[in-house]
């Protein structure tokens, strides 16, 4: 059996407000793994990631990471899972929060403890990967939306973590953009979750995906397949853009 | 009211100090159990809003500025001890980034704003909730009461500190009244403003109110048709870390109020030998005793106001001992009594 | 709007007062400022003299008069203070331009008006020559308690975000044909303002939570600056040391 | 000659940190006409978009809203402007700030003077259009970052402007509601300006594009022989989505 990576187990979870997002998620993720988790606006998507490295917590289930349950009280285990998990926040003003983004970038790495040239090397390295080298000493709120989801990505990648999470990562991207942000993921050999209402860019991406809905998964299996599956597509608000071809697409890694 | 540098004498300004010191020393210690990781920032924002609310400033006919405080919406939002943190922080940050309050005054203002509005709000706001029906939504009323109450009684602690330490041979009973007056005032503006943004607060994020914690509807699960079954519950999170018991707080407390005494009526006596003496020492004093630090002996002030100041000083220890006592009894022990309440529930 | 590196009143600058570090800086000033209060009020030329030492200062640190007079205003609730003292005050009167004053009155009023005075002035130079990174750095070094530092770098991060928070709505507002004519909006800024007050918390909440996502564990890796030197001590002493002569020669 | 609805002539504009956003726009839309503006990250088209209302001004150059130009110190005009030009901003939570999703689509048209069961119908209406009738209650921060884009939009779709400007719209909406919202959007006989990076959806919608890259125009044309023009496409980082095919899409209308 493969390594699992990533388990959930059972997740319910309700916001302090009162209002239920998860009724029982289950979802196993093994390691080096790409899962798009598709689903509409309001299922529950977000709160499921911000489960995965203990931003949420309260409710009922366990999730695991790679071995290592997340329990909010455990404040040592807590720190390892988020050195090993990374999130993309769906909203880069969540992200962003130090003066320059050279700063903004380094925040975590320099939290690891990488220190002078090391540092840099890295923090310039993920610049350059999503091309934002050239707005290093900006401040992040003076960047256009796209750009600030750009460095939001590269905060992320600058941690170089095991399991890769990204919330909605190509909208506000240019369409160049979007296709780098392609290859650069799959350049890397990270287990990885990428939420998305991008249904081509699930396709192209990862071989398997998961469909949330209603706070429940409701599919759950090859890329090719969920799509192809017309009547399951229908019933949850999801559908292939118009003019899009699926089978023009070879999917990820078969 | 940021008293400004120089505006009340040296020994008051070093035993309002002392109180602070103490009082914030004990805030640190307790406020451990008040946030944990995922509210820490909340004490950061309630401290930017009183900020923000501190902003609304305006003179006040008869000394300092006045404008709403906030100590009341702090100790509601994120417990009383974390908000003696919270507007001590203010404070600081004011005198040291905005140059308003002096420096040397950080002691007194901290007593005033700081302390006394924090605890006084504080238990207003839970003697009021002690005779409402236990729901959130009471927290709103009792803040406001609570607010409301906080402002005079601060203008009154003023007073009292005036009274002390101010370097004006005022009538006292003019300053009270229109101190009263104004403050009262400003109140009823503190009291709105701190029911609007608790009543905003409890609406929608009643985790977030430490006055109103405790509330929780229960899971259901999605099975896969689609039905609805309720969860399990979930494994109760590790207990509550055992309270400390109230001792160590009275016997603090008490050492804090002697210690005060010690010093306000060191300072206060209108006696100067022992600094006069001091300060030879340091080769300081060369001619007359009202020199380098004259000031500290009253001695051109044997009365303020009418009030002789031995008088002043008694009442005024008098006043702290009894608030300090007050405030470790009462902040000490309620929210164990609340943590109990969440617990039932 | 996050991030914080500039107040109301900082001043960039690369003076010798810029570059001292903070934790020098507030020593200095609270020397500085505890010698003038322990002056006595008699001692007129004194505070003459102290006064100059500040221009001297304002004049390194090339913070203008203008910036320096302008927040002055935070100190108008005690001059009208000090004014009415001379009026209001009992004892003994002198005649002055046909007004019968109190004598111990005015003496009071001067000393409220001059040791107020000098402590704004002194804390407006702190502040125009600190931004707020620095600052914390300092208080962090001063060995002021972690837990006020870090809420205190909180509150600087939310006065932005609530500021931000602030000027969003505005603009949704007014673009969508609001304009706050007469009391009766009032209410609408009202209902607005705790609404700000949740909202701001919840987006500083998720960036807090996306720095514990970072790994933070309660204070920035990057904000250590380094000490002071002996010659960063000397030259911090010099205001207050200047101020003490002057204090023991008057 | 038809009838100009918006006018944009010369605008340079710079932030105030220094930054140059825009180096001379200029760009005229008649009435009832639907185009697309397109164009890489940080090209300036939100900083154009801030202008057509007012909310940036202080650069050189004019911008006219149906002959009346935008002044900032003109508050009548000022409003008048506000209360035909609409604008769906790019980020949500810029948006949306009362209570309740009810009150915060209701806040535009009580301000245009609707009181009642006309204000209770123009609410309704509005969220039905964008399918969030359903929320009404519940406060815009406390919805998924999609949630809350369709309330945004339902805020200015109830105040039936006469100048519709989005930006980004379809950015994190399920593929339905993209849909839906192209249909809606459609259905409207209004004057729009579309700032989007979903290049089928512009050429589902709007028959005429604009490119802005480097804060200024370097294309203006039929979106069809915009996005057939592969060189001006790949000159502004923009590119057609892998597997989409541009011919099987009949353009909104000619
Ligand atoms: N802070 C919050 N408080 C209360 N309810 C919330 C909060 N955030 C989200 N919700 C609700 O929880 C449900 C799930 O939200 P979530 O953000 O997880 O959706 P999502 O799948 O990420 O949607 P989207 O595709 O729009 O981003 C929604 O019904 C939403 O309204
Ligand atoms: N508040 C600001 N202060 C300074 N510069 C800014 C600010 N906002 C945007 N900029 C800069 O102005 C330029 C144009 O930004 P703008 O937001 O208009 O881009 P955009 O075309 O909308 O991009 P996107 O597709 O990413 O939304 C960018 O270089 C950006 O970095
Ligand atoms: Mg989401
Ligand atoms: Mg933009």
């Amino acid at each position: 059996m493969i390594e699992v990576s990533l388990e959930v187990a059972g997740l319910a979870f309700a916001y302090p407000d009162g209002h239920q997002a998860l009724f029982g998620v289950d979802l196993t993720i093994g390691r080096g793994e790409r899962v798009a988790l598709l689903g509409p606006n309001g299922a529950g998507k977000t709160t499921l990631v911000l489960h995965l490295n203990g931003i949420l917590s309260g409710g009922v289930g366990t999730v695991r990471v790679g071995g290592l349950e997340v329990r909010p009280g455990d404040r040592d285990t807590l720190r390892e899972i988020r050195r090993r998990v990374g999130i993309v926040f769906q909203d880069p003003d969540d992200q962003l929060f130090m003066p320059t983004v050279r700063d903004d970038v380094a925040f975590g790495p320099a939290n690891l403890g990488l220190r002078g040239a090391e540092l840099d090397a890295r923090v310039s390295e993920a610049l350059d990967l999503v091309g934002m080298g050239d707005v290093a000493d900006r401040p992040p709120h003076h960047l256009s939306f796209g750009q600030r989801r750009r460095v939001a990505v590269a905060t992320v990648l600058a941690m170089r973590p095991e399991i890769l999470v990204l919330d909605e990562p190509t909208s506000n991207l240019d369409p160049a953009s979007r296709r780098e942000l392609h290859d650069v993921l799959d350049s890397l050999d990270v287990t990885q979750l990428v939420v998305t209402h991008d249904l081509p860019f699930a396709l192209q991406l990862c071989p398997r995906s998961v469909v949330l809905s209603g706070g429940a998964v409701v599919a759950d299996g090859a890329t090719a397949d969920v799509l192809g599956d017309a009547d399951l597509l229908a019933a949850h608000r999801l559908e292939l853009p118009y003019g899009f071809d699926p089978r023009s697409v070879a999917p990820g890694r078969p | 009211m940021h008293v400004p540098d120089g505006f009340l004498n040296a020994p008051t300004s070093v035993a309002t100090g002392a109180v602070a010191a103490a009082g914030v020393a004990l805030a640190l210690r307790k406020a451990q159990d008040e946030l944990d990781e995922r509210t820490a920032p909340l004490a950061g924002l309630t401290a930017a809003f009183v900020f923000a609310v501190q902003m609304l400033n305006f003179p006040v006919g008869v000394g300092t500025s006045g404008h709403l405080m906030g100590g009341a919406l702090a100790a509601v939002l994120v417990g009383p001890w974390t908000a003696v943190l919270c507007l001590s922080v203010v404070l600081l940050v004011q005198g040291l980034l905005f140059a308003d309050g002096g420096l040397t005054a950080l002691g007194t203002n901290i007593s005033l704003i700081g302390i006394t509005t924090v605890v006084v709000g504080w238990v207003v706001t839970r003697a009021v909730l002690a005779v409402l029906p236990k729901r959130p939504a009471s927290v709103v009323p009792a803040s406001a009461i609570g607010a409301l109450v906080s402002v005079p009684v601060a203008a009154l602690v003023f007073v009292l500190l005036f009274a002390i330490g101010g370097e004006a041979s005022l009538s006292l009973g003019a300053l009270t009244a229109s101190m009263l007056g104004w403050h009262t005032l400003i109140g009823i503006g503190e009291a709105v403003i701190t029911g609007l943004t608790v009543s905003a607060v409890v609406a929608v994020r009643p985790d977030l109110v430490y006055a109103a914690r405790g509330l929780r509807a229960p899971l259901q699960l999605r099975r896969p048709d689609g039905s609805l079954v309720p969860a399990p519950e979930p494994t109760p999170a590790a207990a509550a870390a055992p309270r400390a018991s109230t001792r160590p707080l009275l016997v603090g407390g008490g050492l804090v109020a002697l210690a005060l005494a010690g010093i306000v009526s060191f300072f206060a006596s209108s006696n100067p030998d022992g600094l006069e003496y001091v300060a030879e020492g340091e080769g300081f004093l060369a001619t007359a005793r009202d020199h380098a630090f004259g000031d500290f002996a009253l001695a051109d002030y044997g009365e303020v106001g009418g009030i002789p100041v031995g008088v002043a000083g008694i009442l005024g220890v008098a006043v702290v001992v009894v608030a300090g006592v007050l405030l470790f009894r009462l902040v000490g022990r309620r929210p164990a009594a609340d943590r109990e309440e969440a617990a039932v529930r | 709007m996050s991030g914080g590196h500039g107040h109301a009143l900082y001043r960039p600058g690369d003076s010798a007062v810029h570059r001292l570090p903070a934790h020098v800086k507030v020593l200095a000033l609270l020397a500085f400022v505890l010698v003038v209060v322990a002056t006595p009020r008699e001692h007129y030329w004194a505070f003459g003299a102290y006064a100059l030492l500040l221009a001297g200062v304002a004049a390194i640190a090339r913070v203008p008069a203008r910036v320096v007079v302008a927040r002055m205003v935070v100190e108008l609730p005690f001059v009208v203070f000090a004014l009415l003292m001379p009026v209001v005050s009992q004892g003994p009167r002198v005649d002055v331009l046909g007004l019968s004053l109190s004598e111990p009155g005015l003496l009071t009023g001067w000393n409220i008006l001059a040791k107020g005075t000098l402590g704004v002035v002194a804390s407006i130079l702190l502040a125009a020559t600190t931004d707020v990174r620095g600052l914390l750095a300092g208080l962090q070094r001063l060995r002021v308690p972690d837990r006020l530092v870090e809420i205190a770098s909180f509150m600087i991060r939310y006065a932005d975000v609530v500021a931000g928070d602030m000027r969003r709505m505005r603009i949704a507002r007014e673009s969508r044909g609001f304009q706050a004519r007469h009391l009766g909006h009032a209410r609408v800024v009202a209902q607005g303002a705790g609404a700000l007050f949740v909202r701001s918390y919840e987006r500083g909440e998720r960036v807090h939570l996306a720095m514990l996502s970072r790994g933070y564990a309660g204070s920035m890796p990057l904000t250590a600056t380094a000490g002071a030197g002996r010659a960063d001590w000397l030259r911090g002493a010099t205001l207050p040391l200047a101020a003490g002569v002057v204090a023991v020669l008057s």
